[in-house]
């Protein structure tokens, strides 16, 4: 899939210096964000299983060793409460770490160093101890690697202060995002998914491309209903849209990006204007970036409704192996379909 | 413990530490076991992995699968010191334990696949299956995670008083978690019967253990924790029977845990898709062509004249026809029906 | 504090063989709890630091370890992966494990162990390996107690499928639902409130008073708002519901007693009925349990809804130490009947 | 290291394992040291605490609240090893480590009662405050999560070269935490530059060691991994600057990490509401007799002459001086801003 970042682009970012665009992987823009941040700055180091030699359980980090050598391209045994707890430490000390979390299913070994030790030390400190560091790595469902290998944090983590959660979906999200939060002197969340790695988008060819954390982008412009999505969704969400519009209905796409701060303006807005919004997330539904979205719109956005928000999120149900279960676990763009259709027909309306 | 555990050749080793006093039980020597059915169990699971591979190859298997060829000796002597009643855990590279401990190979299969007729009924996968009946506990995706599980397989047999022992299996990368020495210490604190076995292939994916561990004597991983530690050739049926046999004894007499390092290889990659460019061609050849598990035991049988060609032919095409069934069976099983989805999230009395 | 359990009672559950009530602290309801259960079945023993020789760290356990010997009331080494970990396999061994954590907070450092171990066996073994177990202990705020020791985490385990979570009230709740909990064949989340244990309610004084899980109770009957609160924030709730008797508004208090599942039946039609909503949780808000119930209830009651559903929560901050910032982090009653009044006020029409 | 580290007496303790290789650093004998300095700050932690406890007793502190008193030796003989640049990270029986730094006391009471002029400015309180001026990393909540942050300080003085060393204490009951031999192996993996100190006080809360480690020699805790450790008198000071400079010397030169058991005891409960009924009344009537860490000085400082009893006269006068001010400064300096509930919780560049 190719699809053009820079296409539609109300409320994104302005960035300087446009000079076109290069077609790039996640993959390939997840490692020129690591190695220009790497080469802007001494203090940023990389660790973590197999970053090193094997140049990454998936080759994000391939080619890094080679060039920035081990003292910053680090190889860790396999301890995450251990590598976490240390590069916090770095942190505390001034250090820039990234720690790539193999995938996001390990970092719940580390999540009290992540949350007790990263995110509250800077207020327990009155503002003294500042932690910057990135956790990154590819977050929810691969392909048919089970339940224990396939959860989604992006709601955990949100639920957080003390940090901030990022969720790229196309090449220019990761690159930029990525670049952003290695420079943020706040300990940042990074959520990248394996299935999104191979896919190439068009990347905006500046020298230093940054995109600013804390704003969603409209990847498409609509005015009927509202799909907020992040992440992998943010493709169904256009797969969406797509079908849709063969039905006549015109869907606005609003991509996340970052999960906390949540951009409440942006969504607000798309919803004031399409007075209809589907949610779209992998991860299960229960108080989960659905529920916030919704209750968010609820609380700004109420009188400007003309249909409740209905979430389309993964099934309540641990991942399941078998390739039939695993594909009905996952949203597709025909729920996110019948969802919209379901909100015009009013069927809710039917049973007070 | 009979004797000294053997040493792998050319693997340097510690001596053990922590000599624990020897059981009555252990004064006797290994009973006499069948050396053919070794063999047998040995090459069921050969072959086995072999199909999975195969099966991986052809797309039929997804997701991650961790083949256990080369390691064949290690669980099958250990197992063969087991007793009805006791309990077994591993990782993720589960399916010679799953053979070992008696679990159906077209079960087995079936699940590789991701079908019906799997252990898990196809909800689990490679890294996720269990037989109460056979007293396997998994099949565990979390590295190490399968430590503190064992542990408490282990209490419970203590709770209860069954006799029973856990065998609780681990990688040379797993024995780098926290999770590992919280349960050597409370293992060791409470006397629970557990026998910890690491299985040394000397990677944890991509890495070797030089360059994960400070302490490469992973024998020596409990010292800290009063746990006596025993170095073991794990590529030889034998020595891994004679090597564990003390520790399992010292614990079935309920003297607490011991742990072993099994210095063992695997032939393959890590998972399917690893190309395990961290090693040399050479040093996997010369396993295979030196150390092999089968290697060694076919021609003790052949040497003792317990079985014969004629005999091994017969093994082989029987091995065969158990593997081939799984595979069909792996192929003919329906998927689980679209409900499967929604049930099993909950016991719903 | 004395309310009485039995006061008001719609949806409440019927419980058999009443003969009056006895005044019972939290603390003492929980002992008692615990010592009926490990009395009725050999297979329930109770793990954890301090549980035993301390008589546990806020006193829960006094008495058992003489009670039931060590055999059943474990002292551990502050190991709580690994603690958990082995209980875990315990459970899967067929015992029926009560691991007390000191606090909740220290049971990220076992998430692991419940989420990925406890939480999704079951699934993953197609329906053979169940896990009978139950994690409890004291969860969100203390006093001044500050940032590591005050974090509620009553969404994060509401989030996972393969769970249940507890979150009881009332000495009545603690003692019913904890039975409940103990009996159940699924692995569930208990969480105690510290400030809770010294509180004194009225426990119907039968022989096995045991509640279900998953039903909400109505703690008063109201007909212009529905106030949704679970754990010490019933208490809250119930005060606003005077204060706003003061003024002429009559609120209905709905005690959750359960998160997962959750009692959708009994909130959506509280608030069929009042047609106002507003929920109160001791947590963070961004992806909290309110998110969720906001999401449920734009969901099932949008059409009668007079106003958008309001969340009072936790401030979005890690918890302060000062005893003035800590009053100010946490949800009261007057900020309650701020809410309501606001939603009455209609001040959200303001700008379009 | 100079000589074997002494023993404590009637403690029973391990011989010293994996002795390291001495570096050169270490041959010379321990600079002198100003004794009476060591007196002044051991006397303003124990008066400091005990300070702490009547403002606490008064309500004027609250939450949790763990006192130093006893354990004295253990941080002021360490301290006196560590240079600028050095860091220092520990849990949250904190106050000592703070004044032995040079933190300001009126400071870190002020933190205590949760005042604007707090190190902390009242947020943090008892448990959690930091100085990175005086390279002190807190003061931490959650039990052994200071080890691998230690850990990681150490990788960062190593990361610039700077010379620095980390000391990384931590509680005998912390010495169970799966984190802390995660830490053990990458620091002893990759040689970094950290001193890991137990403060072994015999008690995690109401539990002794004998009931929570299988392993009570906590010295040896560090063996499966690599790291030498030594059983140091913790009453001592002057035991604790012998037993810890080989160790410090050895990390400052780039050889690794060492792990010092500091035999230690704490005189109150763990905490302000431990009414501390695990232990007899005899057992700490007896400790504070025999090996009060202050006395112990006292006693030398006058026999050898150091300083008479106007000396130390005068010293109790300034000490009192010093912790009335830090009370009054607690008391009378306002509660945080009402604003401030909203800062600190991400930088805002
Ligand atoms: C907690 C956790 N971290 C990382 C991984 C990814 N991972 C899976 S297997 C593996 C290597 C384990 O090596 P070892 O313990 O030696 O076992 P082996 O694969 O050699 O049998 C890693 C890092 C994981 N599954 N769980
Ligand atoms: C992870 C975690 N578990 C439990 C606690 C509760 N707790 C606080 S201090 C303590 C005892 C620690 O004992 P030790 O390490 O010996 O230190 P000491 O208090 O003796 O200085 C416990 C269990 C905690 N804070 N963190
Ligand atoms: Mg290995
Ligand atoms: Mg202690």
């Amino acid at each position: 899939m190719t699809t053009s970042a820079t296409a539609i682009s109300p409320g994104a970012p302005s960035s300087t210096g446009r000079s076109g665009v290069r077609a790039l992987t996640v993959r390939e823009a997840l490692r020129e964000a690591l190695a220009e941040e790497m080469h802007r700055d001494e203090a940023v180091f990389l660790m973590g299983e197999e970053v090193g030699q094997y140049q990454g359980a998936y080759k994000i980090s391939q080619g890094l060793l080679d060039q920035f050598g081990p003292r910053r391209v680090i190889d860790t045994p396999i301890t995450e409460m251990g590598f976490t707890g240390l590069a916090v430490g770095a942190a505390f000390a001034g250090l820039r770490p990234i720690v790539e979390f193999m995938t996001f299913n390990f970092s719940m070994q580390a999540i009290d160093q992540i949350i007790n030790s990263a995110a509250k030390t800077l207020y327990m400190s009155g503002g003294q101890l500042g932690c910057p560091i990135v956790f990154r790595g590819p977050n929810g469902a691969a392909a048919r690697v089970a339940a224990q290998h396939s959860q989604c944090f992006a709601s955990w983590y949100a639920h957080c202060p003390g940090l901030k959660v990022v969720a790229p979906w196309s090449a220019a999200d990761a690159k930029g995002l990525l670049k952003a939060a290695i420079r943020d002197p706040n300990p940042v969340v990074f959520l990248e998914n394996e299935i999104l790695y191979g896919q190439t988008f068009d990347v905006p060819d500046e020298e230093d491309f940054v995109l600013p954390l804390g704003k969603a982008r409209i990847e498409r412009a609509g005015s009927d209903v509202t799909l907020v999505a992040f992440s992998r969704m943010v493709g169904v969400a256009l797969e969406a849209a797509d079908l849709l519009a063969e039905r006549g209905l015109s869907a606005e796409v609003v991509n996340l990006r970052t999960l906390r701060p949540l951009d409440s303006d942006t969504v607000t807005a798309s919803v004031r204007k399409t007075s209809h919004c589907v949610t779209i997330e992998e991860g299960w539904p229960v108080a989960g970036m659905g529920a916030e979205l919704s209750a968010l719109i609820m609380e700004q956005a109420f009188d400007w409704l003309d249909a409740p928000v209905t979430r389309v999120a993964g099934e309540d149900v641990p991942m399941p192996y078998a390739a039939n279960l695993e594909r009905l676990a996952l949203p597709t763009a025909e729920r996110v379909v019948e969802a919209v259709r379901a909100q015009r027909s009013g069927t809710r309306r039917a049973s007070p | 413990m009979a004797a000294l555990p053997p040493r792998m050749p050319g693997v340097p080793s510690s001596p053990p530490v922590n000599e624990p006093t020897r059981p009555a039980a252990t004064q006797e020597p290994l009973a006499p076991v069948d050396l053919v059915a070794l063999y047998r169990d040995m090459l069921l699971i050969r072959r086995f992995e072999e199909k999975a591979g195969q099966l991986y190859g052809m797309g039929l298997i997804g997701g991650f699968c961790h083949l256990y060829i080369g390691q064949e000796a290690v669980v099958v002597g250990l197992q063969s010191l087991a007793r009805p009643g006791d309990s077994v855990i591993t990782s993720y590279r589960d399916h010679g334990h799953m053979l070992a401990t008696g679990m159906d190979a077209a079960g087995v299969m079936a699940e590789l696949t991701g079908r019906a007729a799997g252990y898990s009924r196809g909800k689990g996968g490679s890294m996720h299956m269990f037989s109460r009946e056979r007293g396997f506990y998994g099949g565990h995706g979390i590295v190490a995670a399968q430590v503190p599980l064992g542990t408490g397989l282990a209490f419970a047999h203590r709770y209860r008083g069954d006799g029973g022992v856990c065998f609780c299996y681990l990688g040379d990368g797993a024995a780098n978690q926290g999770q590992v020495y919280e349960s050597f210490n409370m293992a060791a604190l409470w006397s629970l019967p557990v026998v910890y076995v690491i299985e040394n292939n000397r990677y944890g994916m991509g890495t070797s253990v030089e360059r994960a561990s400070a302490m490469r004597d992973l024998a020596r991983r409990g010292e800290s924790f009063g746990i006596p530690g025993f170095a073991v050739d794990g590529m030889d049926v034998m020595a891994v029977r004679e090597g564990a046999a003390g520790a399992v004894a010292r614990a079935r007499a309920g003297e607490g845990p011991a742990l072993l390092e099994m210095k063992t290889y695997r032939y393959r990659g890590h998972s399917m898709s690893d190309p395990a460019k961290y090693r040399t061609k050479e040093e996997v050849e010369k396993m295979r062509a030196d150390h092999d598990p089968l290697d060694t035991l076919r021609a003790r049988l052949l040497a003792e004249a317990l079985i014969d060609d004629a005999g091994l032919k017969a093994l082989d095409r029987d091995i065969k026809a158990v593997v081939g069934e799984a595979a069909s069976l792996a192929q003919s099983s329906p998927e689980p029906d679209p409900a499967e989805l929604y049930t099993d999230v909950l016991v719903t009395p």
